[in-house]
């Protein structure tokens, strides 16, 4: 592989100013960025990026490879929180075990739009309907992570006040991530569809602002993920090992998947890293909610701590390059 | 009068004042973003941005005889889901 | 009247982003805009109206049809409160019939400037000097509403603790939507005035940016107008059927004045917009400092559960629709 | 000592702290932001951005004999635009 | 049981706490954002940009018993700072 | 002198927010920006202000006259405190007077940045290594500051909890703004030499639309100051008068520095603006932690109170002029 371009990652805006973040907390200063500041930023780029992936779905439309990868999208954040459970079980106890592998057969989108930028800077391109992807990736695996919950401990689980189903599928389906995210890739589409003179006049909020907007969230991104790291020592060699190797086990079953669908290099990228990004927006909310049981240091600190940063800096040109390697379209 | 004061996460906020409400509380007030540390460990505002929220402060005066019926709706919360809930004596300013 | 300027202004960003809004409160999303995000918002939208708008009122000067055209703005601002503390007098009692009279002569800022996007969305021109009726609207209505108090409920007023004219007068003309809009306004003037150069270095800022921003902000406004739906309840069919009937009266009022003014399409259109429009900013805010005896869900529920819906979905093409009809340059 | 706490609507935060001053605390501290609900409805924070506000929580430690003066002060302002004022007893650390 | 609750300065509020952890308290509660006004003047948040911040208020709830250590370690940190500290009964709901 | 020059400088936009600031609090409008929105916008200006001097500064290189400067720069915040500690404790006790001291070494951005924004509407041009100089005053400073303290009362010193060198070193070199300040510019540079094509991803936010939020800051820095005008009466005529006198003093001696450097008239003035202000953001909140017996009213009524209006209203444009004056490469 060709390890500029791990290099070319590491000096971009959006992940130096990650290593800022982190580096604040290592060296104890007392930077931070309060609340609700990364709220603002956090709605700001799922608004974004659900807008410009309507604009883009509507001009490719739902043919083609879209419904194909999208159905694969789904299969996989069904998928993935199975065998992962199987992983966690000899380890963990079912609640954790569940609470984590929902975590990863979901999606992060902030890995999702850094991968987006690291095409942009190679200039390779990719489809808007990989946001739609993205989206439908985050209700799938928080049903099978309460379901796994049920499955494995049902009497404890009974001990609790009723968790009705429709509230598990309201925190699944409308949770806010999910549904900003779906309502502006909507928003997008009618607005690409009929509205196309109004594009022009949300560009310089939604696109042009986008890059640095992402650079200033990642910096708080850092700051939240050094500050579990202290909480990694709890979670153990175990589980800092499946935060590292099960990314990358997602990835190869997603670069494979990719080239069974004749992904192109821009897409296929997005589609691995919806594969190997764990959640830590809507999971985690949902499985402290739903899960009380389970321990959140643990599906966050892994989530947080280990996958995120190792994808946006080592993951991502890593899959790039796993990509040019297995995909007969690219390299 | 009595002064129950609670602090739980905010996730359960909602939970809770239903619980009140049907125990019958003449009103309630909340101060949320509140962190701290308890048997399930320390609550921060970091992950604020995720919707994972920090605490709630929740504080209701009300009549001595109430106490029982919000004992009863409240504890198997608190039991479940973590927090902590304490009353102490008030009189009217 | 043409339909299809209902459509064009239903699928807009802003109007979309409303919907979204709303439709998160009704099937029960936990999305949630934390304060102080909508303020910081708001506060941007004031300071960039009221700025463009100085800059565009240093072009076209205080002559033609700017004076008197800011004149009739007052003057309805003064009347709508009256005639519309008359019909509320019949079922309500003072109090409240003189602060939700009050609202109504107000005006809605936000609802101007979706106006405004619409206008431009129309390609019709339209002039500066109307954020200055914009601004000069809402103090009259608030000084209107205090006054209507004093008379109807005289002796009831004099129990609470005393509240002078001096702190009424600083409440209506100094409150800090009315101050940052008639500020930013001033420094508009001033800059275009006497530093123009400065003026493109504003506009990233105050121009590009607003209508991204008004998009967001309505995402905002629809979670808080849908969260008054149920307050409706307590309004009953009187006062909703005012909230509807009342603006529309307003609207062919302001419709037939405009017409009076020799107005132009667009200019006309901002104008019925302000008599039509109900204030959910300034005046409840001065209204639930100074007759705390009012319902606050009454005035705030009507103006923004309904009118203000009412306005940026549908009445704002059906205005255009009747300017269309009555005003003879337009058509 | 005593403790004495209120709950009223931002709006009237400084009619209070001016009336509580006038009647000679030797100090006080107030968290806004507060959410609640009450005899004269839900008081949410969703208005913020329109200069509605929520309410404030008021904290005021003080010698048991200034509370005649305070329920002077403070009962007007409670009664004509509404909140609650209860006392605790306490005792320094 | 007691509750005691301090109100001071944000930036002595690491500080507070590590006393408080090592005396042993089993929990605590923070809400920040505090304004008000004591011996040392007015605190408001209007230069919170700046990192000065406001004041904070924790709240403890533990046994009587360890009031005598929590006194020793932070009655210092009081005295030198600034800011108030007080205790009242509570019992359990 | 030019008198034009103070006149260009009391229209331009930024100063004009201020004054708007200034205005609300003195005519009693409740016009106030909550926090945490203006800790946003310094966050931002000091993100900006470093990335943009980061990539600069890779332009410049570090030769010629960039390390002299930034030594001039480092050993005028070491001096400053020294020269004025003797002024201040002829008046003051030994807290209070090191105290201020350290506020007069050190420098403030955000009068740093409206004197690059003043130098642009006069087309003069300067250098990113200016920023670098700004980043490195901060620091000595504050460690200046603690000196004094430990010099003028050792023994008072003692009674507290003991404050280890290693939080004050802390506390001097790690500070949030110091950090985010030196830490963009870092990343400036890193981006300039590595990632040049992802610069123009991030000029919207970084650049585009500085002079806006500038603007938007200063409206509450306006706010601020003029609630700490209250406090001068505490402060009296003595400090009142320092907090002009010094800072033109400090310009005099700045200025002298220029011209041996053979700065040209825009450096210059931004070395002479570095100088000349004081500081409101690290060094009170260091003073505040190290420093509790002084009186924070006094340090900080004095640099935002005074100091900082009376630099960005007459200052930056007297000291240009005196530079013109004074230099002979200017004029
Ligand atoms: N002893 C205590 N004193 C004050 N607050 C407490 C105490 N214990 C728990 N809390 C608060 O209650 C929250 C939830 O506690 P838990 O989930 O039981 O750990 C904590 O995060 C604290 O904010
Ligand atoms: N019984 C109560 N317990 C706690 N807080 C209350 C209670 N009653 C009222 N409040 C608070 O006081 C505020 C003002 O009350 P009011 O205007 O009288 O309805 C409410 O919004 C609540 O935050
Ligand atoms: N008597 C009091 N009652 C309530 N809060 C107080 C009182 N005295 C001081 N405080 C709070 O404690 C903070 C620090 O006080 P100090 O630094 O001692 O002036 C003040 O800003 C207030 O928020
Ligand atoms: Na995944
Ligand atoms: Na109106
Ligand atoms: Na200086």
């Amino acid at each position: 592989m060709d390890p500029s371009l791990i290099l070319q990652n590491l000096v971009s805006p959006p992940v130096l100013f990650f290593f800022l973040g982190v580096t604040a907390v290592l060296v104890g200063s007392d930077l931070e960025i309060p609340a609700p500041i990364p709220k603002l930023f956090s709605l700001y780029l799922l608004l974004a990026i659900g807008f410009k992936g309507g604009l883009e779905l509507q001009h490719s439309g739902l043919g083609g490879q879209v419904l194909p990868t999208i159905a694969a999208a789904m299969a996989m954040s069904l998928l993935v929180p199975l065998y992962s459970y199987l992983v966690l079980k000899t380890r963990l106890d079912g609640f954790n075990a569940a609470a984590i592998a929902a975590t990863y057969g979901s999606i992060s989108a902030v890995t999702f739009i850094t991968a987006e930028s690291f095409l942009e800077t190679q200039n390779l391109p990719f489809d808007g309907f990989m946001v739609a992807a993205l989206a439908l990736m985050e209700s799938p695996a928080i049903i099978v992570g309460l379901l796994l919950v049920k499955l494995a401990a049902p009497s404890q689980q009974a001990e609790g006040p009723k968790m009705g189903w429709s509230s598990v599928l309201r925190e699944s389906f409308l949770n806010s991530s999910v549904f900003l995210l779906v309502g502006s890739l909507a928003i997008g589409l009618l607005v690409a569809a009929f509205s196309p003179a109004s594009i022009d006049k949300m560009l310089p909020f939604t696109d042009k602002l986008f890059y640095g907007a992402l650079s200033f969230f990642l910096l708080d991104m850092g700051i939240v993920a050094a500050q579990r790291i202290r909480d990694l020592r709890q979670a153990g060699a175990f589980l800092i090992g499946f935060s590292v190797l099960m990314p990358l086990f997602n990835a190869l079953v997603g670069t494979l998947i990719a080239r069974g669908l004749g992904l192109g290099p821009g897409n296929a990228l997005l589609f691995v890293v919806l594969c190997a990004s764990a959640s830590y927006i809507a999971v985690p909310a949902a499985m402290r909610m739903t899960v009380p049981q389970a321990n959140p240091s643990l599906y966050i600190s892994t989530a947080l701590g280990v996958t995120f940063p190792f994808n946006i800096i080592v993951g991502i040109p890593l899959y790039m390059a796993m990509i040019k390697a297995l995909l007969p379209t690219a390299g | 009068m009595k002064r129950l004061e609670l602090i739980l996460s905010e996730r359960e906020l909602d939970a809770v004042i239903q619980a009140m409400e049907i125990a019958g509380v003449p009103g309630y007030s909340v101060v949320r973003h509140v962190t701290g540390k308890g048997p399930h460990g320390s609550v921060s505002e970091g992950m604020e941005f995720s919707g994972l929220g920090a605490n709630a402060h929740v504080i209701v005066f009300c009549e001595a005889d109430l106490l029982d019926a919000l004992r009863a709706a409240l504890r198997p919360l608190l039991t479940y889901y973590g927090g902590v809930a304490y009353v102490t004596d008030a009189e009217a300013l």
